[in-house]
């Protein structure tokens, strides 16, 4: 039987590749794909904690996670595109919205 | 989605469409600069098959010629023969027999039948229907049973000659011709349910290459396009050759110009050229079918084995053609794709000087990058075929 | 048996998220986040999560990396040559090292130090199912659920003037 | 034969350029001088009682030993007279060079790059003046009386077009 | 224990020869065959072994020879790995789909629990929409990896147009879910028994707007745009040559079946035999002992769900062969703009009337 | 616009063209054309089962090896040439056929025999060149070289297969008995 | 220019591998497999019909209802040449479409084999001017060629019959067929 702690543990190391992906990489896509990667590795504790304590609450948390990924990938994908169209990059390094 | 992709700035995409595209029928080569699927600019490049048909024509004799001129428009080859049986005799200045133009009438009707079906077929089949295709194909079967019987061959028909005909009607035409016409209209009918009210296709091909009529005469239209536009443009009726004069039939025009229209007016031309055979059929007087000039034709092989001046005058003839005189001359027939003239200069020796032919679907391909310019390169298939361009004839 | 499958996925799912972060070619990190997504699936079965694991493949794997990709090819940026070889290999190396001895540390003291949380092996019949969920989902998170689906519809009409062309724009 | 209104009307308003017309088997053919051609096709095209609007074919002859060698030939057609005319036009070798009437009308296009693809002659003011039957490592014009049927040209490699 | 094993092993071996054996090779003889007759032709039919043509099945095995020794391609510039798995993602899933999918009701054997679904889960449809979406990433991928212009523009347009049918076909199910309240396939065969009860009397317009856009997932004409040969060559598998091109056919070919199959369960009574139920079939073979007649009841169920889904192939390849091809902004419109409205309106009405009872 | 257009009667080929409300449906229409399909379908389907019985086949396929299409008299195969009674071939080498076949296909080599007759010492026909347009056979004064029937077996692995020699060529008069009726009926007179 | 008898001679010699390749790899297992191999592969032509001119007409004949080349198993016509085994090439090549064929070709996977369709395609017809390439066995190998102008449907179907003979004579060794002869050309 697995612990609660493996699941705990393997959360916590997708979390920290997302967050290594964020902090590393320059290419907008990629960074959207870790952020994502993130919020999977917090619904794996989710999951894994409304099994161990047989709480089914946190499926709906769940549930509510993947709508506001949904969301965001929408909404995210849709500035990335716009930002393309201006800038014609997808670079953070490039993008300084400041300077306009 | 494709608005989308028509935002973005990104860099255009040039793709290079054909030669050995399915759509292009292999004889020529579309240049397209894309955004996502919206067509900026497109170049055309013909020549794929180009064959000297001029230059041929230059070195053989008069009479040499007729074999090329099957191979100019390949699915209508018997008017080609006709529009240039009709220049030499013009040149010439001869008048043929009323039996032979009947005839030749009905040769070029069932030619301009096969065309329209093959045009029609090749539409539905490069939108995807494969089936009104195969139909289309199977009525097109029947008519060249017909066009078989009638001058031996099934595509290169090499019938017509200066001055007359080669063969006469064969026995028996009139009722084959009947049961033909029968089962093709049955064909069409079946095609008819297929496509002309199936929203699908109307789609695919309505408001699609739309060419308003003064551009359309700006361009050189002609045909079929040219009378979807609304401008009931027909050399038959215009300029009435053989005994076109006699026949009853109507010229379909369209409204917009667009695909459609020249689909619906492809479509009612088939009907309209059934008429036409089956009155040239009823009317056709006997007589004679050809002119009676020996000196503008081959001996008959009578005369050859029967008058020794005869023969020498026949290997004369087949050696150094026969000799109109010096001059220039532009004829026009309604050919199926539109005005097919021939621009014959003699210098009096038995080879054509110069042999032009104005194809007619020549101009319509010139007009592609307008009628497309701003569709989807799915509107490059409907349009390029209802223009019909044979390679055989737009680049000779 | 369940143990194994855990390790299968769990190690998968850290595998291909460090190929994901340090591959260089958008459509490839793509691909192997769809990997992850799917051994993370896989251990929410585990989990007796079946709605939520068809749910995961059915919004991340299915439409959400879709849009991805879509938009992957739609630009179609082709790599910056900025990003190095070297500091590549740096980055792939590191992260993996890191990552790996992370996992390799983490999970022993797991086992030597059992969770402090009672496991509760016998749970009811129906839990994870889409009945189970969708009760909860129409009754006690009501609100929230209605929320969402506000949140989904404001997304829309964001990402569609967002994305939209203006028509001021061309010229 | 005597030669109808749209000889007539020529005759009248270019008169010296005209420098010939017949109607050969009932083909009105006028022969004018190259300088004039764009005013003459405006006049064509534009004058009420003529309305040529049809640009139906453009070719070229060659007179090979005969000076000025080549002859333009163009045939225009008024749909709404039924009316065809033939306006001829000549050009040396030496300077083998007629003014463009794509302005004019638009088909004249690729009529005028094919007549410069298969005899050389150069249409001044064209957009695109470019070979369009033939490939564009051709040597010479081919319909010229001079060039050879069966002379032909090396074979082309995948990789050179 | 044993006894589930063995149960499972016999079901899969059952699908799977059922498909990969027959349907995936048999298909493409259909559609020549079907396609030939409905064009006034004959078809192949001059393949043969020792004399015999056997109307032409033959062929599909000379394909099947031919393609196996056929150079594969990889083209240059290509992405090598994806272009490899593109045509193995486009092909399982329509297998692992039929997993889900009820082909018989349940009964005792030997003291035994047959259920005839190889897997029996709570989230069946979900668990078939889940990998139906995969389908689209061996397109999209077969298409990028290609390195053609042509390829590209067909994995951009199969991605628009499968994730945008994806979305109409669930709103479609929805419907289907809401008459009979559960995600279960083999439960909504089930509550077919009753004529009646029937999918397509409680929900007509879902079948056909789920059969449309369920053909429009499977990239066929009139929605082949992805892939049309007129305009984008061959689309997304341009490049492919070989068992991987013929790969990508029978994943369309597999998926037919599974079309088939889904509109049988979901609309058409599954199993079922019209006024006919599991119980009275049973009762029917009494004769047989208890054994005998829910065999004979499983063969008659069997035979019953695969006419049934050969009826909808065959449909399916009518279309196929009749219909003109939709442009790829027509077909967007068509599911966006028309499609969606429809399906909404439909899941309100069948609220309406759900509630009203 | 001018003189014929009154004298026409152009038929509007788009009324009745704009779609109702029930063709705009798709569904209906695409119905109808499956019923048209499905007819041409169960058509021959049932046209096999009933082959199958002996019944004659329906279909307009042929199925050609085994079976062959009836070619009309006026048909124009492989020219061949014409045998006389003594095995010679008839021609007398007048080299018409040569001078205007459009493809230069035939070239002969005349010679005399004892007797002051020409014959072609060798008759080479070029079937990669020749386009059956029966000039030869037109032109021909001793009906020497016909077009047959024959268009079987000409597909051939090699190039040169293709270049037909005089022997190659030479048929009994019985053989194109058929065609050599045909040309006096067409060609003996020149108006009949 | 390229010699063209000097490349009949490399392309038309399926049939010319020598007796010691043959006995090397005679044995009857690889012959049975050979046999089946090559029965697959005759029944199973993808054709890319390469069409420019007036054969094409009868071609459309040819793959239609009246004379139907599906049933020798060769009805699919692929316009990827990555998936087609027979080059049907109908009609006029002409030297600006030469180089554009001898792609075709070379992007075709092996095994491969070409069809020269009418005269054409056999050795310019009688086109021979400056403008047509005088046959298409100056540019690829050639498996059969089909004369007519154009061929009758039965004629093709003659033609195919003989090139499914040609294919069941042929043996492992004589495939790859490689590239085109005139693709390193300049």
């Amino acid at each position: 039987m697995v612990s609660l702690n493996a699941y705990l543990i393997l959360g916590a190391i997708l979390f920290s590749i997302g967050a290594v992906g964020v902090f590393t990489r320059r290419n907008v896509l990629i960074i959207y794909m870790c952020i994502e990667l993130m919020l999977n590795a917090v619904n794996l504790t989710f999951i894994a904690f409304s099994r161990f304590l047989n709480n089914m609450n946190g499926h709906v948390f769940v549930f509510m996670i993947m709508t506001v990924a949904a969301a965001e990938a929408a909404v995210g994908l849709a500035i990335i595109i716009s930002v393309f169209r201006n800038k014609e990059t997808i670079y953070v390094d490039d993008i300084n919205l400041s300077k306009g | 989605m494709s608005d989308s992709a028509k935002d973005l700035h990104s860099e255009y995409m040039v793709i290079n469409m054909g030669p050995s595209h399915p759509v292009t029928h292999g004889t020529v080569k579309f240049l397209l600069t894309l955004e996502g699927e919206t067509i900026i600019d497109m170049k055309v490049d013909i020549g794929f098959l180009h064959r000297g048909f001029e230059k041929m024509c230059e070195n053989g004799t008069w009479e040499q010629v007729m074999p090329y001129t099957d191979r100019l428009n390949y699915v209508s080859p018997l008017i080609n023969n006709v529009g240039y049986a009709l220049a030499v005799e013009k040149l010439v200045g001869i008048d043929v027999p009323e039996r032979c133009k009947y005839i030749r009438v009905i040769a070029s009707e069932l030619s301009r039948i096969s065309d329209h079906y093959t045009n029609i077929a090749a539409g539905a089949m490069e939108v995807g229907g494969f089936t009104a295709f195969l139909y289309f194909v199977e009525a097109r079967e029947l008519v060249w049973d017909l066009i078989e019987m009638l001058c031996g061959a099934r595509v290169t028909s090499n019938y017509v000659r200066i001055g007359g005909v080669k063969s006469d009607l064969p026995d028996g035409f009139k009722d084959k011709t009947r049961d033909v016409f029968k089962k093709c209209r049955k064909l069409w009918a079946d095609v008819n349910k297929l496509l002309t009210k199936n929203r699908i296709f109307i789609d695919r091909v309505r408001n699609v290459g739309i060419m308003p009529p003064d551009e359309a005469i700006a361009w050189g239209f002609t045909g079929p396009c040219l009378r979807a536009c609304g401008i009931p443009y027909d050399v038959r009726k215009f300029h009435p050759y053989l005994v076109y004069d006699q026949m009853d039939f109507e010229v379909p025009v369209g409204e917009k110009g667009d695909n459609f229209d020249r689909y619906l007016v492809r479509m009612e031309e088939i009907n309209q050229s059934m008429r036409i055979v089956e009155q040239a059929l009823e009317k056709i007087p006997s007589g004679p079918i050809n002119v009676n000039m020996p000196e503008y034709r081959w001996q008959s092989k009578e005369d050859i084995s029967t008058r020794i001046e005869s023969l020498i005058f026949h290997f004369k003839t087949v050696t150094e053609g026969i000799k109109p005189p010096p001059g220039e001359i532009y004829s026009a027939v309604e050919g199926a794709n539109g005005e097919l003239g021939f621009y014959l200069v003699s210098d009096g020796s038995g080879k054509p000087y110069k042999c032009r032919v104005r194809p007619p679907c020549f101009p319509l391909t010139a007009a592609m990058p307008k009628m497309v310019k701003g569709g989807f390169i799915a509107d490059i298939v409907p349009t390029f075929d209802m223009i019909n361009m044979i390679g055989g004839e737009c680049d000779r | 048996m369940q143990l194994l499958m855990f390790y299968i996925f769990g190690l998968g799912a850290v595998l291909s998220a460090t190929l994901m972060v340090t591959n260089i070619k958008p459509v490839t990190a793509a691909m192997n986040l769809i990997m992850t997504m799917f051994f993370l699936a896989g251990i929410y079965v585990l989990l007796d999560a079946h709605l939520i694991a068809a749910l995961q493949i059915i919004v991340y794997a299915g439409a959400i990396m879709v849009l991805f990709l879509f938009v992957i090819l739609l630009l179609n940026v082709h790599e910056k040559e900025g990003e190095t070889a070297r500091r590549k290999v740096v980055i792939q190396f590191g992260s993996i090292a890191i990552v790996g001895s992370l996992f390799i540390i983490i999970a022993h003291l797991a086992v030597i130090y059992p969770s402090a949380v009672k496991v509760i092996t016998d749970t009811a019949y129906e839990f994870g199912t889409t009945k189970a969920v969708g009760k909860m989902l129409f009754t006690d998170f009501l609100l929230p659920f209605e929320i969402a689906s506000f949140l989904l519809l404001a997304a829309i009409v964001g990402a569609v003037i967002l994305a939209k062309r203006r028509i001021d724009d061309s010229e | 034969m005597e030669a109808n209104i749209t000889i007539n009307k020529l005759k009248a308003r270019f008169a010296e350029s005209i420098v010939d017309a017949h109607s050969y088997r009932g083909d009105d053919t006028a022969i004018v001088k190259k300088e004039e051609l764009l005013d003459i096709f405006i006049f064509l095209r534009d004058d009420k009682e003529l309305l040529y609007n049809f640009m139906m074919d453009l070719t070229v002859v060659d007179y090979l030993g005969k000076e000025p060698r080549f002859e333009v030939v163009y045939h225009l057609y008024s749909l709404a007279y039924n009316r065809r005319v033939r306006i001829k036009t000549r050009v040396s070798e030496s300077e083998c060079s007629v003014d463009s009437i794509v302005s004019i009308w638009p088909s004249a296009n690729w009529f005028e790059r094919e007549a410069f693809d298969l005899y050389g002659i150069v249409f001044k003011g064209h957009p695109n003046l470019s070979r369009i039957l033939l490939y564009d490592s051709f040597q010479g014009h081919p319909l010229r009386k001079d060039y050879p049927i069966k002379k032909r040209q090396p074979q082309i490699g995948p990789n050179n077009n | 224990m044993a006894a589930n094993l063995i149960e499972s092993i016999v079901k899969i071996l059952f699908i799977f020869s059922v498909n990969i054996g027959f349907f995936s090779p048999i298909l493409g003889w259909v559609e020549r065959k079907q396609s030939a007759l409905m064009q006034d032709r004959v078809g192949a039919n001059r393949a043969d072994v020792c004399g015999f043509t056997l109307i032409g099945l033959f062929h599909p095995i000379a394909d099947a020879i031919k393609v196996l020794t056929k150079e594969d391609f990889i083209p240059e510039g290509a992405d090598r790995l994806f272009h490899t798995i593109a045509p193995f993602i486009s092909l399982t899933p329509a297998i692992i789909t039929f997993a889900v999918i009820p082909f018989g009701g349940q009964y005792e054997l030997f003291g035994h629990h047959v259920n005839l679904i190889i897997a029996d889960l709570d989230v069946g449809i979900l668990f078939v929409f889940a990998f139906a979406s995969l389908a689209s990433f061996g397109s999209v991928l077969a298409g990028w990896s290609s390195n053609n212009n042509w390829s590209f523009l067909g994995g951009l347009r199969a991605s628009a147009q499968m994730l945008s049918y994806e979305v109409v076909m669930g709103l479609n199910i929805i419907g289907v879910i809401m008459v009979y309240g559960t995600l279960r396939l083999s439960q909504i065969g089930a509550m077919q028994a009753d004529f009646f009860n029937w999918g397509i009397f409680l929900q007509p317009v879902g079948f056909v707007l789920f059969f449309t856009c369920a053909i429009a997932e499977n990239k066929r004409a009139p929605f082949d745009v992805a892939e049309a040969e007129s305009e984008l060559v061959a689309g997304y598998f341009t490049e492919y040559s070989g068992m991987k091109f013929v790969m990508f056919w029978m994943g369309e070919f597999l998926e037919i079946v599974t079309i088939g199959a889904l509109v049988t369960t979901m609309f058409f009574g599954a199993w079922h035999l019209p006024f006919v139920s599991d119980q009275m079939l049973l009762n029917y073979f009494r004769f047989a002992g208890p054994n005998g007649a829910a065999s004979l009841a499983i063969v008659v169920n069997i035979i019953t769900f695969f006419s049934k889904v050969i009826f909808f192939i065959w449909l399916q390849m009518t279309i196929r062969w009749t219909l003109p091809r939709f442009r790829y902004d027509q077909v967007m419109r068509l599911g966006w703009k028309m499609f969606l409205p429809i399906a909404l309106i439909n899941i309100f009405i069948t609220g309406v009337v759900i509630l009203a009872k | 616009m001018g003189i014929p257009i009154g004298k026409l009667k152009p038929k509007k080929v788009r009324k009745n063209i704009d779609l109702t409300l029930w063709e705009r449906l798709y569904i209906f229409e695409i119905i109808r054309g499956m019923t048209v399909t499905t007819k041409h379908f169960m058509a021959n389907l049932v046209g096999f089962v009933l082959h199958a019985k002996g019944k004659k086949r329906n279909i307009i396929t042929v199925y050609y090896p085994e079976e062959k299409v009836e070619l009309p008299p006026a048909y124009r195969g492989r020219p061949v040439l014409v045998m006389r009674e003594n095995g010679k071939e008839r021609c007398v080498a007048c080299g018409l056929c040569e001078k205007i076949c459009p493809a230069s296909a035939i070239s002969i080599i005349a010679e005399e025999n004892e007797n002051g007759d020409r014959y072609p010492a060798s008759y080479l026909l070029d079937m990669s060149r020749c386009v059956f347009c029966g000039f030869c056979e037109e032109v021909c004064p001793k009906e020497a070289i016909v077009m047959s029937s024959e268009y079987e077996g000409l597909a051939k692995r090699d190039r040169n297969d293709l270049l037909c020699t005089k022997e190659m060529l030479l048929r009994t008069e019985n053989s194109v008995k058929g065609r050599i009726e045909y040309i006096r009926r067409i060609y003996a007179k020149c108006n009949y | 220019m390229i010699d063209t008898l000097k490349r009949k001679g490399g392309c038309s010699s399926c049939g010319g591998v020598d007796d010691d390749s043959r006995l090397l790899g005679g044995s009857v297992i690889l012959t049975k497999l050979e046999a089946i191999n090559n029965w697959g592969r005759k029944y199973s032509f993808f054709q890319y019909p390469f069409v420019t001119a007036c054969c094409g007409m009868e071609f459309m004949s040819v793959c239609g209802p009246k004379y139907d080349l599906d049933r020798f198993g060769a009805a699919l016509p692929r316009f990827s040449p990555r998936q087609a085994d027979l080059l049907m090439v109908v009609g006029t090549i002409s030297h600006k479409q030469a180089p554009i064929l001898v792609k075709v070709y070379n992007q075709m996977a092996e095994p491969k084999w070409v069809f020269a369709f009418g005269v054409c395609a056999v050795s310019g017809g009688f086109y021979d001017n400056y403008a047509t390439v005088q046959g298409i066995d100056t540019l690829i190998p050639v498996d059969i060629y089909v004369p007519g102008c154009p061929p009758r449907p039965e004629m093709v179907i003659d033609g195919l019959i003989k090139l499914q003979q040609k294919v069941m004579e042929s043996r492992w060794s004589d495939y790859p067929k490689g590239a085109s002869p005139v693709s390193n050309d300049k």
